[in-house]
């Protein structure tokens, strides 16, 4: 039995069961669907135990990584648990608890290195000279500093969009449109990138396996 | 009185955590430290409560034989399977679970994402409309980018490279930046909000 | 005569470099705006002699032998020593080693670690977090007394309640998709206010709601959200916690599960509110290949192309926090975004001064220190 | 004329898939290429500061995407860490995404094999964690903390590599390949700006538009957007080589050009058809 050729008709299969999807809805995509629903969620399971439950939890707790036992690991043990009471509708409230840690750390953490990273270091960077930095630099620093400011008073919402705010608004969207217009152009390419990345699959691993060789 | 406890663990993490950004010394730090320790067994609880609700929902959907219940089992028996090659012989290369995972759900996550194409080309030809000035000019760029990023578009001319690369570097740095900013203060305005128990959706119902 | 070699070896290091041994200059510091406990050590290494195996650090020991703490790469250049006693000074040499045999020692250098009560490069940062959060925690406060706040109407969310009307009249279910992410994001959260709308809408009009979730704990959210507005428009016999389902983790998972709810259930509104990543066209393309109306609105700028092309109202990044006060009226939100917009005019005002600063910074000098200062205040390690 | 654009209007959308597929699928099997040529840019900067950095330096790269974007970020994993190598610097791999873990084994496994790099001496794969930004919070000042042991149960302590790898601090450059949340912004976001590690990254070419706000300030010191910039990454490793294998994005740069010509005439096209038939109802009475 050659276990590599099983495996390129197992993928290549399941692909053509998803992509028949593009004909329309049908039983063969339904069941691979489901197949990869249900696949992906053991494999998370298995990584959460081997890579991050084991590890930081369980080997903590009993000493077993580094020989002393921390006693403390016991608390977030009980946080978990709290978090797995929403399966028990009687003691689901206590689920509670356990958002309200994930939340709060998250929100502290965010709040602080939101405002850093995507808000004063932008500040900082588009603080920026007008004047000798050659014209194609006087352009190009122009262009942000009146994008920003402009975008950011399109989302200014204390006030209606008329007369000088709403023209600054209109620059704003303006700017706007065009970063989502080079967005879109970069996304595309993904999307296609893709495509080929499963072509390439099909055309290269799999059409062998029958002796067909592009 | 029910969200009181939950609002002040809530309340304290997010000062610990605030604290930790500014305040070097103990015992901010240790607990500052501690409390990321935790929270990423907390968090993965989380998976599991997934997977339990997933197996949850599967099973109540075969018993109702609600519809489609039959790929129900389908879904049961992949999770299943992953689960007992995982457990019996571990994830390392060229054992079952590690061959499972290259062989079918790698094909079909690459698959299921490369459907997007299909989906961009439909996209392009009925919803992108140049339908005002503004729509244009979103094409406009796009198009300029498109071109620029394959080596086409520095065959047809080799400026499009240049330009599509200036593009990104000025006005789109310019609108994203924008668009950064003001979300960044959307982010510092809610997790206030969250800190200070004003809002509280996230623990389900608002009072 | 196998350890003689690399001994000679050694010796001729010793012997024929100038400045010493294998190690040419060592400095020891106290590792700054840390909690103390800590010394780094960086040093220089000869380019000329034959490089070692390792690099033993030697700390020196209250009795005053060395003691080894610990052995890094040559090539490393730094090494940090932890676990140390603030405030005592500490001695350190650095020993070459090549196949088993100790060169010549590198100079001794001593530093003393200290700790810090605030860190000295976010102190610029921590009065504008400070400043921000106040002004943003009084508008609240001030949205709370009751305080008539105006926001500008936003295209796209009038439509909310004749997309749920719409559905009704069809006899078709209304579709709310939260995103991908978990409820620590913050745009899930204001999601979930909005969805606590669309629910009530919902529930006046007798639509049914379909929510199906990417995280577990989103699930539980919106089911808690959902029952309360159905609570709140009094029918509560109409709520139905199994329309609120978890799908799976997994994006592509997730798209692929909701993309088979709406061809079968063919949905007559679709909501996409939250966070969403490459998912969005899938899940727009399908909605509206369905025939649903669809109001979609995420900060994730990549995404919003998408949407602005397959949805019909689309709320653009910040749009999506101001809807979910625009739309409940609750002071408290209201409050919040009004606090939210004095801290951008705050930030507009810094950065027009700044790039005037700068500007005028070439031909006046004060004018460039007002910049500098400005730079700095922003500015964090 | 009228009536060939009002059938477009209404086209079945399976003749757009089908038009799509082709212009992948042709390239492809006609084995079409074309020249890259590789301008200044972001990638060039990438390139550029993995070369400078000494021989012998450890670089974390982090796997923070799945197999549903392998297409773009796999070839980058190979011919980042074929770089790396080639230049005699260390890599720690982890991963914020759990399959990342599975895909940063084939790659460094692969590669080192071929270049003659042992795993534990050159490069570990430290595997997953959950967490993400509060993961490297807590890496800030412990990555033993987050990893006590690597994906295949190792001891962190065992692991030669890691032995002066106490924290971030000891990590000279951060690779985060993304493909999402989490992913370079949280690397930017706690490594970069928070520890003050220089921090690099590759992702897909949706997300890369938004990475240029942290280009320009500085934040992240380069970046490989998509397919192409994997492919420039791809050419610039093999300059000077001819020895080394053909990359995997190359290949595909000829089908991405048709494809995107297609992409850009449906645009066109459908435009075109939209205008007439829009105008026509227009004029037409109620």
């Amino acid at each position: 039995m050659n276990w590599e050729i099983i495996g390129i008709w197992l993928g290549a299969v399941l692909t053509l069961m998803l992509y028949s999807f593009l004909y329309r809805d049908n039983p063969f995509y339904k069941f691979a669907e489901h197949l990869f629903v249900g696949m992906s969620a053991g494999y998370w399971v298995i990584y959460n135990i081997f890579n991050v439950l084991k590890p930081n939890f369980w080997d903590e707790l009993t000493g077993a990584g580094d020989g002393s036992p921390d006693y403390f690991m016991i608390i977030p043990g009980i946080f978990g648990m709290f978090m797995l009471a929403r399966l028990v509708p009687k003691i689901a409230g206590l689920s509670r608890m356990a958002l309200a840690m994930i939340v709060g750390t998250g929100a502290g953490l965010s709040l602080v290195s939101t405002l850093q990273t995507n808000c004063l270091s932008q500040i900082e960077g588009t603080i920026m000279p007008l004047s000798g930095v050659g014209t194609m630099g006087f352009i190009d620093n122009l262009i942000v500093v009146v994008g920003v400011v402009c975008g950011l008073v399109y989302f200014f919402f204390s006030k209606p969009h008329e007369g000088l705010t709403g023209k600054a608004a209109g620059v704003g969207i303006t700017i706007l449109m065009v970063a989502f217009g080079a967005s879109f152009g970069y996304t595309v390419m993904a999307r296609i990138s893709l495509l080929i990345g499963q072509a390439q699959f099909l055309l290269f691993d799999w059409l062998p396996t029958m002796g067909i060789h592009l | 009185m029910r969200l009181f406890l939950p609002l002040v663990i809530t309340f304290i993490c997010g000062i610990v955590m605030i604290l930790h950004f500014f305040i070097p010394h103990r015992p901010i730090s240790t607990i500052g430290d501690g409390l990321t320790d935790w929270y990423m067994i907390v968090a993965s609880a989380a998976i599991f409560l997934g997977a339990a609700n997933l197996v949850q929902v599967h099973v109540h959907r075969i018993n109702t034989k609600a519809r489609n219940w039959k790929y129900s089992p389908v879904v049961l028996i992949g999770f299943i399977a992953m689960m007992a090659t995982g457990l019996l012989w571990g994830v390392e290369e060229t054992l079952p679970f590690d061959y499972m995972f290259q062989t079918m759900i790698v094909p079909m996550g690459a698959t299921m994402f490369s459907l997007l194409a299909f989906f961009v080309a439909s996209a392009a030809f009925r919803a992108f409309r140049a339908s005002n000035w503004r729509a244009t000019l979103l094409l406009a760029s796009a198009f300029i980018v498109m071109l620029g990023r394959v080596p086409i578009g520095g065959m047809i001319w080799k400026q499009i490279p240049i330009i599509s690369e200036w593009m990104m570097q000025v006005p789109n740095m310019a609108g994203q930046r924008a668009v950064m900013i003001g979300a960044a203060l959307g982010v510092v305005a809610t997790s206030l909000r969250m800190i200070f128990g004003i809002e509280r959706s996230y623990l389900g119902g608002a009072d | 005569m196998k350890a003689f070699l690399p001994a000679l070896l050694l010796v001729l290091m010793a012997a024929t470099a100038s400045g010493g041994g294998f190690v040419l200059t060592t400095e020891a510091s106290d590792v700054p705006d840390d909690d103390g406990g800590r010394i780094g050590l960086v040093w220089t290494v000869s380019p000329d002699l034959p490089v070692p195996d390792s690099i033993v650090v030697e700390r020196m020991a209250p009795g005053g032998e060395w003691e080894h703490v610990g052995s890094v790469a040559p090539i490393d250049g730094r090494y940090t020593d932890s676990e140390l006693e603030n405030g005592t000074v500490y001695s350190y040499r650095l020993v070459p080693w090549l196949q088993g045999v100790p060169g010549e020692p590198g100079p001794v250098v001593s530093a003393s670690p200290a700790v810090k009560w605030l860190h000295s490069g976010r102190i610029g940062m921590l009065v504008i977090t400070v400043v921000l959060c106040t002004i943003i925690l009084l508008y609240i406060e001030a949205g709370k007394r009751g305080k008539d706040l105006f926001v500008r109407r936003i295209a796209g969310l009038n439509a909310v309640e004749d997309a749920v009307g719409r559905a009704t009249e069809m006899g078709r279910p209304v579709m709310y998709i939260p995103g991908i992410m978990d409820m620590d994001d913050i745009q899930t959260i204001a999601s979930m206010v909005i969805l606590g709308r669309v629910a009530r809408k919902a529930a006046e009009y007798g639509s049914s709601l379909l929510v199906p979730t990417c995280r577990s704990v989103v699930m539980s959210v919106s089911q808690e959200v959902v029952k309360e507005a159905y609570l709140q428009t009094g029918r509560p016999d109409a709520f139905r916690r199994e329309d609120i389902t978890y799908l799976t983790d997994d994006q592509f998972g997730y798209a692929a599960g909701v993309d088979g709810m709406m061809v079968r259930q063919r949905p007559a509104a679709i909501f996409l509110l939250g966070t969403f990543y490459a998912e969005s066209l899938i899940l727009a393309e399908t909605g509206k290949s369905v025939g649903a109306i669809q109001i979609a609105g995420t900060a994730m700028v990549s995404q919003i192309p998408f949407f602005i092309a397959a949805c019909d109202y689309t709320l653009i990044g910040e749009e999506l926090y101001a809807a979910s006060a625009y739309l409940s009226r609750e002071p408290r939100l209201l409050g919040s975004l009004k606090g939210q917009d004095a801290a951008k005019l705050v930030i507009m005002i810094l950065i027009v001064l700044g790039v005037l600063g700068a500007t005028a910074g070439h031909w006046w000098e004060p004018a460039g220190r007002v910049a500098e200062f400005l730079r700095f205040l922003t500015h964090v390690e | 004329m009228r009536k060939l654009l009002e059938m477009l209007d209404r086209v079945d959308r399976r003749v757009i898939y089908l038009l799509m597929a082709l212009s992948v699928f042709i390239p492809l099997a006609l084995r079409l290429s074309y020249p890259i040529p590789v301008g200044q840019g972001p990638s060039q900067d990438l390139f550029k500061a993995i070369d400078s950095l000494p021989s012998g330096s450890v670089v974390l790269v982090s796997y923070d995407y799945d197999p549903s974007t392998m297409p773009e970020l796999q070839p980058m994993a190979v011919a980042l860490t074929q770089h790396m190598f080639t230049r005699g610097h260390r890599i720690i791999a982890m991963a914020l995404w759990p399959q990342g873990a599975s895909l940063s084994q084939e790659a460094m496994s692969a590669v080192g094999d071929s270049l003659g790099k042992a795993q534990y001496d050159d490069w570990v794969n430290l595997g997953y964690t959950v967490g993400a930004g509060v993961s490297i919070v807590r890496m800030g000042s412990s990555i033993r903390a987050v990893f006590p042991q690597d994906r295949d149960g190792f001891p962190y302590d065992s692991i030669p590599l890691l032995t002066r790898v106490q924290s971030l601090r000891d990590i000279d450059l951060v690779i985060s390949l993304s493909a999402g949340d989490p992913g370079i912004h949280a690397w930017v976001m706690m490594a970069g700006d928070r520890f003050g590690l220089p921090v690099g990254g590759g992702c897909t070419a949706v997300s890369a538009p938004e990475f240029y706000t942290y280009l320009g300030t500085g934040q992240l010191l380069g970046l490989l957007g998509g397919l192409k910039g994997a492919a420039d990454y791809e050419t610039m490793v093999r300059e000077g080589r001819g020895n080394t294998p053909a990359g995997l994005a190359t290949p595909g740069m000829a089908a991405q050009s048709i494809s995107h010509l297609v992409i850009m005439a449906f645009i066109v096209i459908g435009n075109i058809s939209y205008l007439a038939v829009h105008k026509r109802r227009k004029g037409a009475p109620k």
